[in-house]
């Protein structure tokens, strides 16, 4: 398949709208506008499998269709909203850096993987360029929405997002072997985390779990020097006080 | 001859293991240190009879070795002088060890260890098996040296030994790894096919110099040396500085000398005729300092371990400039010395340990008078002291006499520059020997004459039988080889040849010493010189016992009119003799204020006030501030700065990380693109 | 023949310096004295006061080991076989092949450790004192002497005193001004190793400022005697050691006959006179300087050698 | 089915077995008998000659990293066996603990065996998810927050990995067609040389960032100290012994793979500068380590910083000298923390200032542990030393301004460990928190200990032949 095709152009197109998501889940300044941004990017990498089931005619990748759908598209944005409401956390996403220097960030961090991916598959195929560009976007900006989030839904969120350019990318290479397993395997992994969140009563941020208040030296003292520590080694001769001939 | 080496190493190997369940009791400490005895005589004989049959053929392939490849095992002549001096000072400090079983039971195990750690680097054939007989010789001292942990002092010393003793071992690996990239083996048979040149040279010898030498105690990697042997016990600080520090010395030479092979230049010298040269100095004016018996012999080796050094830069130079026969003196100047020193340190380290054991310290100050009490052990004493002052007719003056004369055939090499620097030398060797002298007479006449200075030192008693003859044969053998050089010279042909290749002569002829070369050449004849001073001894008291028959007789002390001491202080006032630090005084203010730092500071209560006077004296070793303080303030300061990382939240380990892939995506972009 | 020669000299050269060291000593005080405008003791009293030394009964500090008696013989032995080993009227004496600079350098070395060791035998402050000063003035000596000794090597070849003054008898040698600078050194080395003025006074006994004296407060009778001979030996020695480097001529050359010998001998005596009365001279203008004055004095004298080696470096190399 | 698959899912049978033990003294012997199967298996395992079996395959680079993890699994259980009173588990933990233990083993032999990278990034998942819940599992404030760090750093890091493995195959696709073997590590090496260089390079990048923060790989080693420090000892024996390995021995067959291709860039250089990176902060953090076992779990990132930095090298000899690296510092340093475990419960403390003189007063496990540092440290005569001067002459040899960084890396390290020793074991005892356990709680720590020392000595000093050439083959598969 090649430009012009319509599988393709879909194909393309569904990606391309993952990635338009990932800006928007960049974007938003509400954690329920967060959520419901990712339910959609789940909708589509679905949408997305689905359609790569259909054309490369391999009837697991419905399976993975509907594993993402349920987990991504409904599961997990319930469970989400759950906690939120529970938990009674802020409404406002939280930023370590603004939203619109995110944004910069993450049109450099495209920039970078579009740089990255364009020398690669010269002359084979250029078309799985643009897969791999569009999948690298979105795997780099889940991760950039992880380290520019500072409360917890949002980088689960992020984290999510990043694996769902995992899929993404999976799906995308014809005759992936093992793409359900593989898939599901990373899905576990995300849930495991958004267990964690719940598990662990994390209201605002990875950094800070609820569960007591950390040390902040991570169960090591504040560095003291011992006295052995002091002096590596004594100086040759101690002065003593020595009594004697003055001369 | 290598399987009788092998077997005796696995008899060591398997004492240390015997010695676990051992060391309990005072027999089985007894057993062990006597099979190490008989190893060590094996280990000497062994290095005997390959000095005189001149090698012991091809290498032995170990059954085993490195994961790579098998260990090689090899004795060459330098080898064999290095072993029979290891076995000579082994034996004794493993006898005295017999008769004085150390306290610890620690100290056990590794002793033997220490022992098959040496053997084993002396025996090497290929890198790998040196290095792992240094390092385990290494690790098996810091334990000895750590057996006494209980003591603040003996921790620190221990900590800053194994800290250096991995220095070393980071410097000569990559010294041998440059060889051996080179040659394309670790066998030293590889290495000296390809010798390195230039660069790759110059960086074979500063690693080596560093590695080995801080090993040696070299300045200024020598400050973890007046501290670690006085730490550890007796016998073990014999070890220590009789033969470890030869070892490292061994391999010093062995790597610079031998494997670089002999088309080095003659700048080649300067750089280890600098560094023992100071070295000695520095040693010496040290041990004048100092006010621990062992300190005192322990800076005493620096300076011995630097006339070695110095002797083998002066090889070195002197083959450069392809004078033979005075590379021979030179290198045949250093054998000797290091020969000569193993010995009478060992005694003299043997003898501080009996006195610390008889008199209770050894601290100079609280000792005294030990002469009355300890008259075996003073001669002993005596011996091995005039030795390391370089007087003759004993050991130490006919090795520093071969290496004054190296060192005044200097300006041989025609090139200025060195010559200007064989000339320094020569001073910085004389001041040296001297201050050597001054140190050992301050430590003899404060410690074994006058008066006791402690009840606990009047209360001393002579060594035991045992411990008696651990004394009297390092002694009888100091006079023996002060007496012999020239045999033994003439034995340590071998080495000589595996140094210098095999036209090197050795310095000798019959029972003389030959300085120089050529017809002019200055001699030194020992034995005749002993048979003149006796003969003259013998006239000079017939003929004045002729004239002045009348027998001494007893009287108090005259001391320019003072006044007795009172009855309650049956010794006087102990204060009111030389002290460590009075004695120590005209070389602290003549040189010790411009080398060490030296302070001194005497209060004096005004005139009617009952307080006594103060006199504080005290001094840092220069090494101390120039390279230990800023080597440890640096490390603290970049440890700090890599632990502000320690403090990041998950948010930002997670943004370094995102930081370490783009930024290796952008450098897979750009090498892509180009 | 040879040999014989040999020996007749070595015994002949023995005798004349055991004769001459108590006359030496009783010369310069004498000649100093006369300078000073005093009339001063017969140049023979030295001899005197050694008989009556010897005849004393020696007396011991309670608390004096063995060292105490033995270090004087080990003193004088020591010194006595460096003086059999510096040339005085006649090259090629027996013992010549055993005559190197460096080991008559370790022979004083050896009589000056055994003088020291005496002095603090009994522990006394002042013997302490003395060794402490004695042997750290030593190590500012030797540099200068083994420096200076360099510049002989070079021109001579050798360290062989013997061989060093016969290469020097034959001349040769233009090369003065080194080793007229290795000539002071060993001058201000001959000053300090004979406790002489401007480093120590043999007249004195002030406590604080004397050296060699302190170490002898304890001894007396054979044992003093033994002391004082060893220091008129050292001083002999030393001044026969100069004549014979620097002022070579005169000297019988080795295998030569008797009347060489009387040649050398006179010529000899001539040149002894001429340092004992340098050496009064020297000592009646010049003060004794500070103790810690003293490193600064051999610090210049080896200075001094160095350069004079320097220099023969430069001349050697331009050659 | 075939052997290596029974080494996978024997452990995890036991597993299910142990998750319904809920008495602890039969739990811990089951567990120690389950890994005393598996060393059995491990054995025969060596024994196999190389080979495929569908998903995994049996070579000589996987055959001595099994067997080290079936002996430090056995002596691993063998030391936890004699702990387990001590830690007060209810049943929950209990049952958790021992079957976590024993699907982390599995998990860890089959990301070992693996061919299929795909696979080989489950096993690894697996693993982490197993070894999450060992370390979280005393419960504790900070044991939850080392977890937690744990998890999410690998998380991402697996993540990412998974995304090169995707690459990786999209690379292989157009030559070697659908199905398995598109993800077959041996498949993908044969073919590697026509794939595309581009998207191989990528993989690689990917790859690299992702199992190396599984391998502790600076910068993305920020989870393993703490993850090492505050879970049951046997998780820091079982971390730094098996799973670091795990996951350079994933990153190595990806290397393996990519360096198969000429026209690609080289990957040695960045391993290299990973693990010289590593060493170097590593080594100048040591220094400031109050906490035993977190200056052990920093010694771990220094020494896989080396072996990374070997296998970066690449070549016969730097191959060896990094599987000899790994080999050698499992080994000693499991042996590390059982004395450090034992010293800990002695103590009640991790504080290094709480532990001090050991040699006083508990003179067998003192010096015990002063040989095992000592080991852990790269003093002769344990295979560490061995290992470090392969690494080091080899890397001066083809780089010679490397030997100074190296140099200092290593010194800087030996002697923080040296310092380290000095004030466990040496001077005056400091009192213990506890009465004294008895004779089992000493002999099962000082037996593993030792175990592990003789090894770590026949490994370094007296390997037999077939050892031998069964690393120069898995070195020169690695080539």
């Amino acid at each position: 398949m090649t430009y012009g095709q319509l599988p393709y152009d879909i194909a393309h197109l569904l990606g391309g709208a993952m990635l338009l998501l990932s800006f928007v889940l960049l974007y938003q300044r509400r954690v329920q506008a967060v959520i419901n941004a990712f339910a959609m990017q789940g909708a589509v990498l679905a949408m997305a499998a689905a359609w790569q089931g259909a054309m490369q005619s391999a009837p697991e990748l419905y399976l993975t269709a509907l594993v993402a759908f349920t987990a991504k598209a409904v599961l997990i944005p319930l469970a989400l909203r759950a906690i939120v409401r529970r938990l009674n956390l802020h409404r406002a996403v939280e930023t370590a850096l603004g939203i619109g220097a995110s944004m910069m960030a993450g049109v450099a961090v495209v920039a970078l993987a579009i740089l990255v991916a364009l020398p690669i598959t010269t002359g084979a195929r250029a078309i799985a360029r643009e897969d791999l560009a569009l999948a690298l976007s979105v795997v780099l900006l889940g991760m950039l929405m992880m380290i520019t989030r500072r409360n917890a839904i949002s980088q689960v969120v992020g984290l999510m997002s990043l694996e769902n350019g995992l899929v993404l990318a999976a799906v995308g290479v014809a005759g992936m072997p093992l793409v359900v397993e593989l898939s599901t395997a990373a899905l576990v992994l995300v849930v495991f985390v958004v267990a964690g969140v719940f598990v662990f009563q994390i209201r605002e941020r990875f950094d800070s779990v609820d569960t007591g208040a950390f040390a902040a030296n991570h169960g090591e003292d504040a560095f003291e020097p011992e006295p052995e520590e002091a002096s590596t080694a004594p100086p040759g001769a101690p002065p003593a006080a020595q009594r004697g001939d003055a001369g | 001859m290598l399987t009788a080496f092998s077997l005796v190493l696995a008899l060591l190997l398997l004492l240390a293991v015997a010695a676990v369940p051992l060391a309990q009791r005072p027999a089985g400490a007894r057993l062990v240190h006597g099979g190490c005895v008989a190893a060590c005589l094996a280990l000497a004989l062994l290095g005997l009879v390959v000095l005189l049959a001149g090698g012991a053929g091809p290498p032995l392939v170990l059954p085993f070795g490195p994961p790579w490849g098998h260990a090689l095992l090899a004795l060459d002549g330098l080898s064999a002088w290095f072993l029979m001096l290891i076995g000579i000072t082994g034996a004794s400090a493993s006898f005295y060890a017999m008769a004085h079983p150390p306290v610890r039971p620690a100290a056990l195990p590794p002793f033997p260890l220490f022992l098959a750690g040496m053997a084993l680097t002396l025996a090497a054939a290929d890198a790998f098996t040196l290095l792992f007989g240094f390092e385990l010789m290494s690790l098996a001292s810091w334990a000895l040296v750590a057996s006494d942990h209980a003591q603040l002092e003996n921790r620190r010393a221990a900590r800053l030994y194994l800290m250096m003793a991995a220095l070393s071992a980071a410097c000569l690996v990559p010294a041998f790894g440059l060889l051996a990239g080179h040659a394309g083996g670790f066998s030293f048979a590889a290495l000296r096919a390809a010798p390195p040149s230039g660069w790759l040279a110059g960086g074979v010898l500063l690693l080596g110099l560093l590695g080995a030498g801080s090993k040696a105690g070299l300045a200024p990697l020598h400050v973890w040396l007046p501290l670690a042997y006085p730490a550890a016990p007796a016998h073990v600080s014999a070890l220590m500085s009789g033969a470890m520090a030869k070892v490292a010395i061994y391999v010093l030479a062995r790597l610079l000398l031998d494997l670089c092979g002999p088309a080095q230049p003659l700048w080649w010298g300067a750089p280890l005729l600098v560094v023992g040269a100071c070295s000695a100095v520095l040693g010496a004016l040290r041990s004048n300092l100092e006010a621990d018996v062992k300190v005192v012999l322990a800076c005493s080796s620096i300076e011995n371990i630097g006339f070695i050094v110095v002797g083998l830069g002066l090889a070195l130079a002197f083959r450069g400039a392809d004078l033979g026969p005075l590379a021979a003196l030179a290198a045949g100047a250093a054998l000797l010395h290091a020969l000569n020193h193993g010995v009478f340190k060992t005694l003299l380290f043997l003898v501080a340990g009996s006195v610390q054991r008889s008199a209770g310290s050894r601290r100079i100050d609280r000792l005294g008078g030990l002469i009355h009490a300890m008259p075996l052990t003073a001669t002993c004493a005596l011996v091995g002291m005039a030795a390391a002052a370089a007087l003759p007719p004993l050991s130490g003056f006919a090795s520093e006499w071969l290496l004054l004369q190296a060192l005044l055939a200097g300006w041989r090499t025609g090139d200025v520059a060195f010559q200007v620097l064989a000339a320094a030398g020569t001073a910085l060797a004389a001041m040296a020997a001297a201050l050597a002298a001054a140190a050992m007479l301050r430590l003899f006449g404060l410690v074994f004459l006058g008066r006791p200075r402690s009840p606990r030192g009047a209360g001393a008693h002579e060594v035991g039988r045992l411990e008696r003859w651990a004394l009297v044969v390092p002694a009888v053998l100091t006079v023996l080889l002060g007496l012999l050089p020239g045999p033994l010279l003439a034995l340590a042909q071998p080495a000589l040849a595996s140094l210098l290749g095999a036209g090197a002569s050795a310095p000798a002829r019959g029972f003389a010493l030959l300085g120089g070369t050529g017809d002019a050449a200055a001699w030194y004849l020992p034995l005749t010189l002993a048979v003149v001073l006796a003969l003259a001894g013998l006239v000079l008291v017939l003929l004045v016992r002729a004239r002045s028959p009348l027998e001494t007789q007893r009287g108090p002390v005259w001391n320019g009119g003072f006044i007795n001491p009172p009855e309650h202080l049956p010794f006087g006032d102990p204060l009111s003799q030389p002290s460590a630090a009075g004695m120590a005084q005209p070389l602290r203010r003549m040189l010790g204020t411009s080398l060490f730092a030296a302070t001194e500071e005497v209060r004096l209560p005004p005139p009617g006030d009952t307080r006594v006077a103060t006199y504080q004296a005290g001094f840092t070793d220069p090494a101390q501030g120039w390279v230990v303080a800023p080597a440890a303030w640096l490390r603290d300061a970049v440890a700090a700065r890599t632990e502000r990382m320690r403090d990041f939240t998950i948010r930002r380990c997670l943004s370094l990380g995102f930081a370490t892939l783009l930024a290796l995506l952008a450098l897979l972009a750009w090498l892509e693109a180009h | 023949m040879q040999t014989l020669g040999g020996l007749l000299t070595q015994a002949l050269h023995l005798v004349l310096m055991l004769l001459a060291a108590p006359l030496v000593v009783g010369g310069v005080r004498w000649l100093k004295a006369r300078m000073l405008g005093r009339r001063g003791a017969s140049p023979l009293q030295p001899f005197r006061d050694l008989r009556k030394l010897l005849r004393k009964r020696p007396v011991l500090a309670e608390n004096a080991s063995a060292v105490s008696e033995v270090a004087p013989y080990v003193g004088v032995v020591a010194t006595l076989v460096a003086v059999a080993l510096v040339p005085s009227f006649a090259h090629g004496m027996l013992l010549a092949p055993l005559g190197d600079l460096v080991l008559l350098a370790a022979l004083l070395a050896l009589a000056r450790f055994a003088l020291a060791l005496a002095g603090m035998d009994v522990g006394t402050g002042f013997g302490g004192l003395g060794a402490a000063r004695e042997m750290s003035f030593a190590a500012f000596a030797e540099p200068a002497l083994l420096v200076a000794l360099l510049s002989f090597s070079i021109l001579a070849g050798t360290t062989n005193l013997d061989a060093v003054a016969a290469t020097f008898r034959d001349g040769l040698l233009g090369l003065r001004v080194s080793l007229a600078l290795a000539g002071i050194a060993l001058l201000a080395v001959a000053l300090t190793e004979n406790a002489r003025i401007p480093v120590d006074n043999p007249a004195t006994h002030l406590e604080l400022t004397m050296v060699h004296e302190a170490m002898l407060l304890e001894s007396s009778g054979r044992h003093l005697a033994l002391w004082e001979y060893e220091a008129a030996l050292k001083l002999t020695m030393w001044l026969a050691l100069l004549a014979a480097a620097f002022l070579p001529f005169g000297v019988a050359p080795a295998g030569s006959g008797p009347l060489a010998w009387l040649l050398g001998l006179l010529a000899w005596v001539v040149k002894m006179a001429g340092f004992a009365v340098a050496l009064a001279v020297f000592e009646s203008a010049i003060a004794k300087m500070r103790v810690f004055r003293v490193p600064e004095f051999l610090g210049a004298a080896l200075l001094l050698a160095l350069l004079a080696a320097a220099l023969l470096f430069v001349s050697t190399g331009l050659a | 089915m075939p052997l290596p698959w029974i080494v996978v899912f024997f452990p995890w049978a036991a597993a299910v077995v142990l998750m319904a033990l809920p008495r602890l003294r039969l739990a811990a012997a089951v567990n120690l008998g389950a890994s005393a199967v598996s060393l059995l298996l491990a054995l025969l395992l060596v024994n196999m000659p190389d080979g495929e079996q569908g998903w995994t395959r049996v070579d000589a680079l996987n055959q001595p990293l099994l067997l080290l993890s079936a002996i430090i699994g056995l002596t691993t259980s063998v030391y936890s066996y004699g702990q387990i009173e001590a830690k007060g588990f209810d049943p929950l933990r209990l049952r958790a603990y021992h079957g976590a233990y024993q699907v982390f083993m599995g998990a860890q032999a089959l990301a070992l065996l693996a061919d299929n990278m795909g696979v080989m990034w489950v096993a690894i998942e697996i693993a982490t998810m197993a070894s999450v819940t060992m370390v979280a599992v005393h419960g504790t404030a900070a044991a939850t927050e080392a977890a937690w760090k744990f998890f999410i750093l690998c998380g991402v890091g697996i993540a990412l990995a998974l995304f090169g493995t995707v690459i990786l195959y999209m690379a292989a696709q157009p030559v070697i067609g659908h199905g398995d073997v598109g993800l077959s590590w041996s498949a993908l090496r044969a073919v590697a040389s026509r794939c595309d260089p581009g998207l191989l390079n990528l993989a690689f990048v990917f790859l690299l960032v992702g199992y190396g923060t599984k391998a502790g790989l600076v910068p993305r080693h920020f989870w393993l100290p703490d993850a090492e420090a505050e879970g049951p000892v046997s998780i820091s024996a079982v971390l730094s012994g098996l799973l670091l390995n795990a996951a350079m021995s994933a990153v190595l067959r990806a290397e393996t793979i990519v360096r198969a291709h000429p026209g690609a860039i080289p990957p040695g250089p960045f391993l290299m500068a990973l693990g010289l990176a590593s060493v170097l902060l590593a080594s100048f953090s040591l220094w400031r380590r109050r906490d035993v076992r977190r200056l052990f779990a920093w010694s771990s990132i220094q020494h896989m910083g080396l072996a990374a930095f070997a296998f970066g090298m690449g070549g016969a000899m730097g191959n060896l000298a990094g599987l000899l690296h790994l080999l050698g510092h499992s080994l000693t340093k499991s042996a590390v923390f059982f004395g450090v475990g034992m010293a800990t419960r002695l103590k009640a403390s991790q504080k290094i200032a709480a532990i001090g003189g050991l040699a006083s007063s508990h003179p067998a496990l003192g010096w015990s542990l002063v040989v095992a540092i000592a080991a852990v440290a790269g003093l002769p005569p344990f295979a560490l030393f061995a290992s470090e001067f392969l690494l080091l002459t080899e890397a001066v040899t083809r780089w010679w301004w490397l030997a100074l960084p190296l140099g200092l890396g290593v010194f800087i390290a030996v002697a923080a460990k040296v310092n380290v020793v000095q004030q466990l074991c040496l001077g005056d005892a400091t009192p213990d928190a506890i009465a004294p356990p008895g004779r089992l709680a000493f002999l099962t720590t000082l037996g593993p200990i030792w175990v592990h020392l003789l090894l770590a000595l026949v490994l370094g000093a007296a390997l037999p032949a077939g050892g031998a050439a069964m690393l120069a083959r898995a070195a020169e598969l690695l080539k």
